[in-house]
C-alpha cells in the first residue's frame, strides 16, 4: 500500500510542476514593457515563413513589408503630427502555415508585444482567421493578399477591416467581357474549357466564373477541379483540347501555372485565349515559358507607362534583389503607403488611423487612392503579356489600360 | 485510350525513379527516411543553382550532385542512423527511432533551404520540347526521367542479381538476422544501400527540377509519393518499385481522363490503402 | 469418464507442405495424455489449432460439446482451454503478479479487484513463487519464468491445459518438482495434453500417449505399450540422426 | 484509492487553471489554448498508442473531421449538439477504420494512418468542390478565446480522468498485455481486436472533439488548414518526449515543447525549422523513452 501512495504523490508532484511551468510561462510573458518614451513605432506581423504557404507569402507579402520598412527607416522614420519622427521597429513571427499559430501570433502582437500596428498574414483563409481579433483589439486590418467576394459583408462584420484585392467575381466578369467581345468579333468560338485548383482560391473564382460565362452565352465545354498537389497536366490539357474550345481558363496556383505552361508548349496547345491563375504574373514567368509568353492572360497587370509603378518596381528590384509580381505586390505596397500617410496625418491612435484609412484620400504607387466602403476597387482585373510586359487590359475604360490582343500567337 | 497509357507511362517513370531510391533505403538499410523527399528538393535547388549561376547543363549537374548525394547520405547514415541501429532492441524500435530522427532531419534540411533560397516557387526550363512517342506528344524531360528510371532500374537489377555485392544486398534484405552468419557485414551493406538510395534521390531531383516547380517545403510530397510506390511494389523490391511507379502513373492518368482529375490523389491513396489492407507485403514483396 | 476433447480429421497445410494430416484423438476428463513425436512432426501445430492460434484447414475440435474449430483464441481460453508456450513468453512490462492477473481478469470466470489479488497470490504460492508478485518478470530465472507461465495458464481456471514442452530445460531436481506440480493439477481435476520430449516425464505422468510423425498419428495407446513400439523408436532415432 | 488530499490537490489545480483567463491577457489565454489543445491531443493519442505501441499518424484526420463538422453544422444545429455529432462522426470513422486496420502491425500501421489522413482530406476536398460547390467554410460562433479554453480544459480533465480510470481497470491491464505480446494476451482470454478497437475509438473521439472545439477560433476553415499533417507529427513527438506509457507523460512532453516552439518562433522566426529539427534528433538520441523514464533513470542512478 505504501508504494502505491508514493506513486500517487509522485504523479501529483509531476502534475503540479507541469502546471507551475505553464503558469510561470503564462505570467512571465504577460508583463508588458513600459513604453513611456517612445523611440520607435512598433509594427508586428506573422507570415508563413515555413510550411506550404511560404511560397505565396515570400512572393507577394514579405518582400513588400521589408521594402516598406527599409524605405521608411532610410528616410528617418514616420513623421508624426506632433513633429517627431520615429523609425519602425519590426516584431515578426512565423505562423508555420498553421491557422492556430497565426491566431495566437496576432494575440501575442496585440496583448503582449502591444505593437502599434499589425500587418496581415498571407492568404484569404489566414486573413479571415485574424480578422475577428484585429477588430476586437481595434487594429486596422489591411487585408492585402485575400481575394473574396464577401468583402462588403466582412466590412460590416469587422469595421476595422480593409480589403485590397477585390473578389472572384470582379476578375471573372472582366474576363467574361473580354471573351464576349472576342466572340462577337469572330476571333474565338463559343466554347470554354475551364479548370481550377481545388482550394479556396480556385473554387471562389470558378464559382464566380460559371454564372458570368453562362450569362454571356458561352458554353462551358470542360469544367474540372484538380487537387493542389497535382504536378502533371498532360491528360487535363489533352481533354481540354479535345473539346475544341478556343478559350482555356485555369484558376491555378504558381506550381500549376508553370506546369500548365510547360505542358502546353510541349503539346503545342495554343488556344486563342490562354488564361492562367497566380504565377503568370510573376517576373519568373518569362523564364518558365522560355520567353514565349506573348498573349498569355492572367489576373492583375500594370500600366507600363505609369512612372510611379515603374519606380516601385525598380526599388523592389534594388532592395529585395528581385522584381515584384504584376498583381498583388503593388496593392500590398500601396496599402502600406496608405497606413503610413494615415499615421502621419492623425498619429498613432489606432481608431483615428482606421477612420482616416476609411475616409481619406492617399497618394500611393497606384496614384491617387481612395477606398470605397473600406475596399480598394481601383484594381486591374485582367492582364496580358505583350512585348515582355504584363499589361493591364481590364477594366478597359480605366486610364492606362492596354487593349487585348487576340488570338494569342502560337508558342513561338 | 492509347495516348493516356503513354502519358501514364511517362508520368510513372518519375514515380519509379524516386521510389527506387527509397526502396533501397527502407527495404535494405531498414531506415524509414522521412527526409527522403528533401534530398530530392536539395538536388532540385542544386541543379537550379548550377544551371542559373554557372550556366551548366542539368545533365552535367547529375555528375556533380549524384556523387555528392551519395557521400552526404553515407555520412548521414554513419552519424545518425548507425547509433540507432546499434541500440535498437528490435525492428519496431528502429523504425520508430528512424522515423523521428529523419523527421528532425527533414526540418533541418528544409530550414537550411529556407534560409538560403527563401520560400519562393522556383522553376526553370530545360528540354521542354515535345517528342512524338507512337503518336502521342510527350515532353522530352519527362521522357528522360522515364528512360533514366529504366536505365537505373536495369543497372541496379544487374548489380543485385549478377554481382557478389548485390547478393549481399539481397541477403540483408531477405534475412537481416541470419546474414551475419554468412560473414556479411550488415552495417556496411546498409550504409552503402542508404547512400545509393540517396544518390538515386538526387538523380530524381535533377530530372524533376527540369519540369516541376519546387519550393523549399515541397519535399514531403515526394516522400509520400515514393512511399506509396514502395509499399505498392513491396519494400526492398526494385522491380516492384519500377512497376508500381508506372502502374500508379497510368492509374492517375486514367482517373484524370475518365473519372475526374479531382480524384487522382484520392484514387492513389485508395489504391495504397487497399494494398496495405489486403496485401501488406506489396505486389512484389516477399511473404512476411 | 466423460469426454473432454474430441479432435477429428484435423488438417493443416503451410503452402504446399501438409503439416497436420487427418489427426483424430480424444481426451477423457482428468487424463494426462502425452503428445510425442520428433521435431517438425506437427505436435505444436495441433496444439496451436486447439488453442486457436492457427485456423485448421479441415476437421473439427470439440471441447465439452462446444465446437472450438473456428473460434478465436480468447473465446477458447474463456471456454476453459489454457496453454503454455514452447519458449516462455512472459509479458515483460508487467510484474509477475500482473502477468498472472491477466488470466484471472479475462479467463473463464473473470475475477477482479481484491478477490483477484488473493487468487493471484494463491496461484503464485502453488507454483512456488510466493511473495515475488511485485518483481519484474525480467528479473526471474528461466525456471521461475516457467513457473510464472504455468501460474498464468492456471489463472484462467481451465479444465484443459495444453503444456508445450513445459518441462524442457529443467535440471533433474527442478524436473522432479515440475512433475509433482503437474501431478497436483491432475488431482485438481484438470485434463492435460502434454507435448514433451523428456521420456522420464512422459512415463511418470501420462496414462496414454499419442505419437506423431510427419503430420500423422503413427501410434497411440497406454504409455508403456506405445513407447515400446518399433515405429516410435525408429521415428525418434531418425530424428536424432538428422 | 487516491487520498482526499490528492483529490483536493487536483481540484485546486483544475480550478486554478480554470480561473486563469481572468488574470491573463488574451495572448496568455491563447498560450493556454494551444497548450491544453496539444496536451489533450497527446494524452488522447497515448491512451491508445502508448500501451499498444501502434504509432498513429491519423491524429489530424480526426482533428479535421471535428473542425469540419462544426463548420458544416454550426449554423443549423445548437452548439452542444454539434459537438455530440462531431464526436459521433469521429467515433464512427474510427470504428470503421479500426475494424479494417488494427490487424496491420508496425510501420504498416504508421503508413496507413498517414495515408488515411490524406485520403480524408482529399475526399473532403472533392466533396466540397463537386457536391456542395464551396471550399472554404465560415464559422461565426460567438466564442472568445477563454470560452474555447474552458471547453478544452474540461475535455482535458475528462481525458485525464479516463486515462486514470483505464490505468486502474481491466482494460488497462489488457492494453499493457497486448502491447507486450498480442498472442499471449489472446490466449489469456483477452479479446485483442475489441480492446484495441474500443481504445482507438475512444482516443479518436477525444481528438475529434479537440478539433471541433478549436475550430471556431479560426473563423474560416478549408481542408489545407484543418488537415495540416504537422498536427499529427507534433502530437506524436510531444507524447514520445514525455513518455507515452505513463498517464502524465504526454503532458510533461507537450507543455515544455509547446513553450519551446513558441519561444523559437518568436526569437528565431527564420531559423525555426532548423532548431525544431535538431531538437527532434536530440530527443531521440538523449531520451528515447521519454522525459519521465529519463528522470526515473536518473533518480534510480542517484539512489544507488
Amino acid at each position: 500500500m505504501k508504494t502505491k501512495r508514493t506513486a500517487v504523490t509522485r504523479a501529483l508532484w509531476r502534475f503540479t510542476s507541469a502546471i507551475g511551468v505553464a503558469a510561470i510561462a503564462a505570467f512571465g510573458v504577460t508583463e508588458s514593457h513600459a513604453a513611456d518614451d517612445k523611440t520607435s513605432i512598433t509594427i508586428g506581423y506573422a507570415v508563413s515563413k515555413s510550411g506550404p504557404n511560404a511560397g505565396g507569402a515570400d512572393m507577394t507579402v514579405t518582400p513588400n513589408y521589408e521594402l516598406w520598412v527599409n524605405e521608411v527607416n532610410e528616410a528617418g522614420g514616420i513623421k508624426l503630427p506632433d513633429g517627431s519622427q520615429l523609425p519602425i521597429e519590426v516584431v515578426e513571427y512565423d505562423d508555420r502555415s498553421s491557422a492556430e499559430e497565426v491566431v495566437r501570433a496576432v494575440e501575442r502582437l496585440a496583448t503582449q508585444d502591444e505593437v502599434d500596428f499589425i500587418l496581415p498574414p498571407w492568404g484569404t483563409g489566414f486573413n479571415l482567421a485574424v480578422a475577428p481579433l484585429m477588430a476586437k483589439f481595434g487594429y486596422p486590418h489591411l487585408a492585402g493578399a485575400a481575394v473574396t467576394d464577401k468583402a462588403p459583408e466582412f466590412v460590416e462584420r469587422w469595421d476595422t477591416s480593409f480589403w485590397f484585392m477585390g473578389g472572384g467575381g470582379d476578375y471573372t466578369s472582366a474576363l467574361a467581357d473580354i471573351l464576349v467581345q472576342a466572340r462577337d468579333a469572330g476571333t474565338i468560338n463559343n466554347k470554354v474549357a475551364m479548370i481550377s485548383v481545388a482550394d479556396g482560391f480556385g473554387i471562389d473564382l470558378v464559382n464566380a466564373a460559371r454564372p458570368d460565362l453562362e450569362a454571356a452565352g458561352m458554353e462551358i465545354a470542360y469544367d474540372k477541379a484538380f487537387p493542389p498537389q497535382t504536378s502533371d497536366f498532360a491528360t487535363i490539357l489533352n481533354e481540354a483540347e479535345a473539346t475544341g474550345a478556343d478559350s482555356f481558363i485555369a484558376f491555378s496556383y504558381p506550381p500549376h501555372t508553370f506546369a500548365l505552361t510547360k505542358q502546353a508548349q510541349v503539346a503545342n496547345y495554343s488556344p486563342p485565349v490562354f488564361y492562367l491563375g497566380v504565377g503568370a504574373g510573376f517576373p519568373v514567368y518569362s523564364d518558365i515559358s522560355s520567353g514565349k509568353m506573348e498573349g498569355v492572360m492572367s489576373l492583375g497587370g500594370i500600366d507600363p507607362n505609369n512612372e510611379l509603378n515603374a519606380a516601385y518596381r525598380a526599388k523592389h528590384q534594388e532592395v529585395i534583389g528581385r522584381a515584384p509580381d504584376y498583381w498583388g505586390s503593388v496593392l500590398i505596397y500601396a496599402s502600406l503607403q496608405m497606413l503610413q500617410q494615415a499615421i502621419e496625418r492623425v498619429g498613432l491612435d489606432r481608431a483615428a488611423v482606421t477612420e482616416e484609412l476609411s475616409t481619406g484620400t492617399f497618394e500611393t504607387v497606384l496614384g491617387t487612392t481612395k477606398l470605397e466602403d473600406n475596399q480598394l476597387r481601383d484594381i486591374w482585373w485582367t492582364g496580358q503579356w505583350q512585348d515582355g510586359t504584363f499589361v493591364a487590359v481590364a477594366p478597359g475604360d480605366r486610364a492606362g489600360a492596354g487593349s487585348v490582343v487576340l488570338p494569342k500567337p502560337g508558342w513561338q | 485510350m492509347f495516348e493516356h497509357i503513354v502519358n501514364g507511362l511517362v508520368l510513372g517513370g518519375t514515380y519509379a525513379l524516386i521510389a527506387m531510391g527509397l526502396t533501397m533505403q527502407y527495404g535494405i538499410a531498414r531506415i524509414m527516411n522521412l527526409a527522403f523527399g528533401d534530398t530530392i528538393i536539395v538536388a532540385c535547388f542544386g541543379t537550379y543553382l548550377l544551371v542559373s549561376a554557372f550556366a551548366l547543363s542539368p545533365l552535367l549537374a547529375l555528375l556533380i550532385l549524384v556523387p555528392g548525394a551519395f557521400v552526404f547520405s553515407y555520412a548521414v547514415f554513419l552519424a545518425l542512423m548507425q547509433p540507432l541501429v546499434a541500440r535498437a532492441p528490435n525492428r519496431e524500435a528502429l523504425e520508430v527511432d528512424s522515423i523521428l530522427v529523419t523527421f528532425g532531419l527533414l526540418f533541418v534540411i528544409q530550414g537550411i533551404l529556407l534560409v538560403i533560397f527563401g520560400g519562393a516557387y522556383t522553376s526553370y526550363s530545360y528540354l521542354n520540347v515535345g517528342v512524338n512517342v507512337l503518336g502521342t506528344t510527350v515532353s522530352a524531360n519527362r521522357l528522360l526521367a522515364f528512360v533514366m528510371a529504366l536505365v537505373f532500374g536495369g543497372a541496379l537489377m544487374f548489380v543485385l542479381f549478377r554481382t557478389r555485392w548485390g547478393m549481399m544486398l539481397r541477403a540483408v534484405e531477405l534475412a537481416p538476422e541470419s546474414a551475419p552468419l554468412y560473414g556479411i557485414d550488415v552495417d556496411r551493406v546498409a550504409r552503402y544501400a542508404f547512400a545509393v538510395g540517396g544518390a538515386l534521390a538526387a538523380s530524381g531531383g535533377v530530372v524533376v527540377s527540369m519540369y516541376q516547380t519546387f519550393t523549399a517545403t515541397a519535399g514531403v510530397v515526394f516522400t509520400m509519393k515514393a512511399l506509396i510506390v514502395v509499399i505498392l511494389g513491396g519494400k526492398g523490391s526494385l522491380i516492384g518499385a519500377l512497376i508500381a511507379g508506372i502502374v500508379l502513373g497510368i492509374v492517375e492518368t486514367l482517373v484524370a481522363a475518365y473519372i475526374d482529375p479531382g480524384l487522382t490523389l484520392a484514387a492513389t491513396y485508395a489504391v495504397f490503402l487497399a494494398i496495405l489492407l489486403f496485401r501488406p507485403t506489396g505486389l512484389f514483396g516477399s511473404a512476411a | 469418464m466423460t469426454l473432454q476433447l474430441e479432435v477429428a480429421n484435423l488438417q493443416k497445410r503451410f503452402g504446399g507442405l501438409v503439416a497436420v494430416n487427418d489427426v483424430n484423438f480424444s481426451l477423457q476428463a482428468g487424463e494426462i495424455v502425452g503428445l510425442l513425436g520428433p521435431n517438425g512432426s506437427g505436435k505444436t501445430t495441433v496444439l496451436n489449432m486447439i488453442s486457436g492460434a492457427l485456423q485448421a484447414d479441415g476437421g473439427r475440435v470439440v471441447f465439452r460439446g462446444t465446437e472450438l474449430t473456428r473460434q478465436k483464441p480468447h473465446r477458447i481460453a474463456q471456454h476453459g482451454v489454457a496453454r503454455t508456450f514452447q519458449l516462455v513468453r512472459p509479458l515483460p512490462t508487467l510484474t509477475v503478479a500482473e502477468n498472472v492477473l491477466v488470466s484471472f481478469a479475462f479467463g473463464r470466470y473473470r475475477h477482479w479487484g481484491r478477490e483477484a489479488e488473493k487468487l493471484v497470490e494463491e496461484k503464485l504460492e502453488f507454483v512456488g513463487l510466493e511473495g515475488r508478485g511485485r518483481e519484474r518478470v525480467g528479473n526471474l530465472t528461466y525456471i521461475d519464468q516457467k513457473r510464472m507461465e504455468l501460474a498464468r495458464a492456471l489463472a484462467s481456471e481451465p479444465s484443459l491445459l495444453l503444456l508445450d514442452e513445459w518441462l524442457a530445460g529443467l535440471n533433474p531436481s527442478e524436473l522432479k518438482t515440475g512433475i509433482e506440480l503437474v501431478q497436483h493439477l491432475q488431482g485438481a481435476g484438470i485434463t492435460i495434453l502434454l507435448v514433451e520430449h523428456i521420456m522420464e516425464a512422459v512415463r511418470a505422468l501420462c496414462t496414454r500417449c499419442i505419437v506423431m510423425n510427419a503430420g500423422q498419428i503413427i501410434a497411440s495407446g497406454p504409455s508403456a505399450e506405445v513407447l515400446q513400439q518399433k515405429e516410435v523408436i525408429l521415428a525418434y532415432l531418425g530424428d536424432d540422426h538428422a | 484509492m487516491p487520498t482526499y488530499a490528492s483529490l483536493a490537490l487536483v481540484a485546486v489545480a483544475v480550478s486554478t487553471l480554470a480561473a486563469a483567463p481572468f488574470y491573463l491577457s488574451d495572448y496568455g489565454v491563447g498560450l493556454l489554448i494551444g497548450m491544453s489543445g496539444y496536451v489533450t491531443l497527446a494524452t488522447a493519442w497515448a491512451l491508445f498508442s502508448g500501451p499498444t505501441r501502434y504509432v498513429s499518424l491519423a491524429t489530424v484526420a480526426f482533428f479535421g473531421i471535428g473542425a469540419y463538422t462544426v463548420a458544416v453544422f454550426s449554423e443549423t444545429l445548437p452548439y452542444p449538439l454539434v459537438l455530440l455529432l462531431a464526436a459521433a462522426i469521429g467515433g464512427t470513422v474510427a470504428a470503421v477504420v479500426g475494424l479494417s486496420t488494427l490487424r496491420l502491425a508496425g510501420v504498416y500501421f504508421v503508413i496507413f494512418t498517414f495515408g488515411l489522413a490524406e485520403l480524408v482530406r482529399q475526399t473532403v476536398t472533392w466533396w466540397e468542390v463537386n457536391i456542395t460547390g464551396t471550399l472554404g467554410r465560415y464559422i461565426f460562433l460567438p466564442f472568445e478565446g477563454r470560452h474555447i479554453y474552458w471547453q478544452l480544459l474540461a475535455l482535458l480533465t475528462v481525458t485525464m480522468l479516463i486515462g486514470w480510470l483505464i490505468g486502474r481497470s481491466r482494460i488497462g491491464l489488457a492494453l499493457k498485455a497486448i502491447g507486450d505480446d498480442e498472442a499471449v494476451a489472446a490466449h489469456a482470454g483477452i479479446d485483442v481486436t475489441r480492446t484495441k478497437l474500443v481504445l482507438f475509438v475512444l482516443s479518436a473521439t477525444i481528438i475529434t472533439l479537440v478539433g471541433a472545439i478549436q475550430a471556431p477560433r479560426w473563423t474560416y476553415i478549408e481542408p489545407s488548414i484543418v488537415f495540416n499533417p504537422t498536427v499529427s507529427f507534433l502530437t506524436l513527438i510531444m507524447a514520445l518526449l514525455g513518455g507515452p506509457m505513463r498517464l502524465w507523460g504526454p503532458m510533461v512532453g507537450a507543455v515544455p515543447l509547446f513553450l519551446l516552439f513558441e519561444w523559437l518562433s518568436a526569437n528565431f522566426p527564420n531559423h525555426f525549422s532548423i532548431f525544431l529539427g535538431l531538437l527532434f534528433i536530440l530527443i531521440v538520441f538523449v531520451m528515447p523513452n521519454g522525459v519521465l523514464a529519463k528522470l526515473e533513470g536518473i533518480r534510480k542512478g542517484a539512489a544507488q
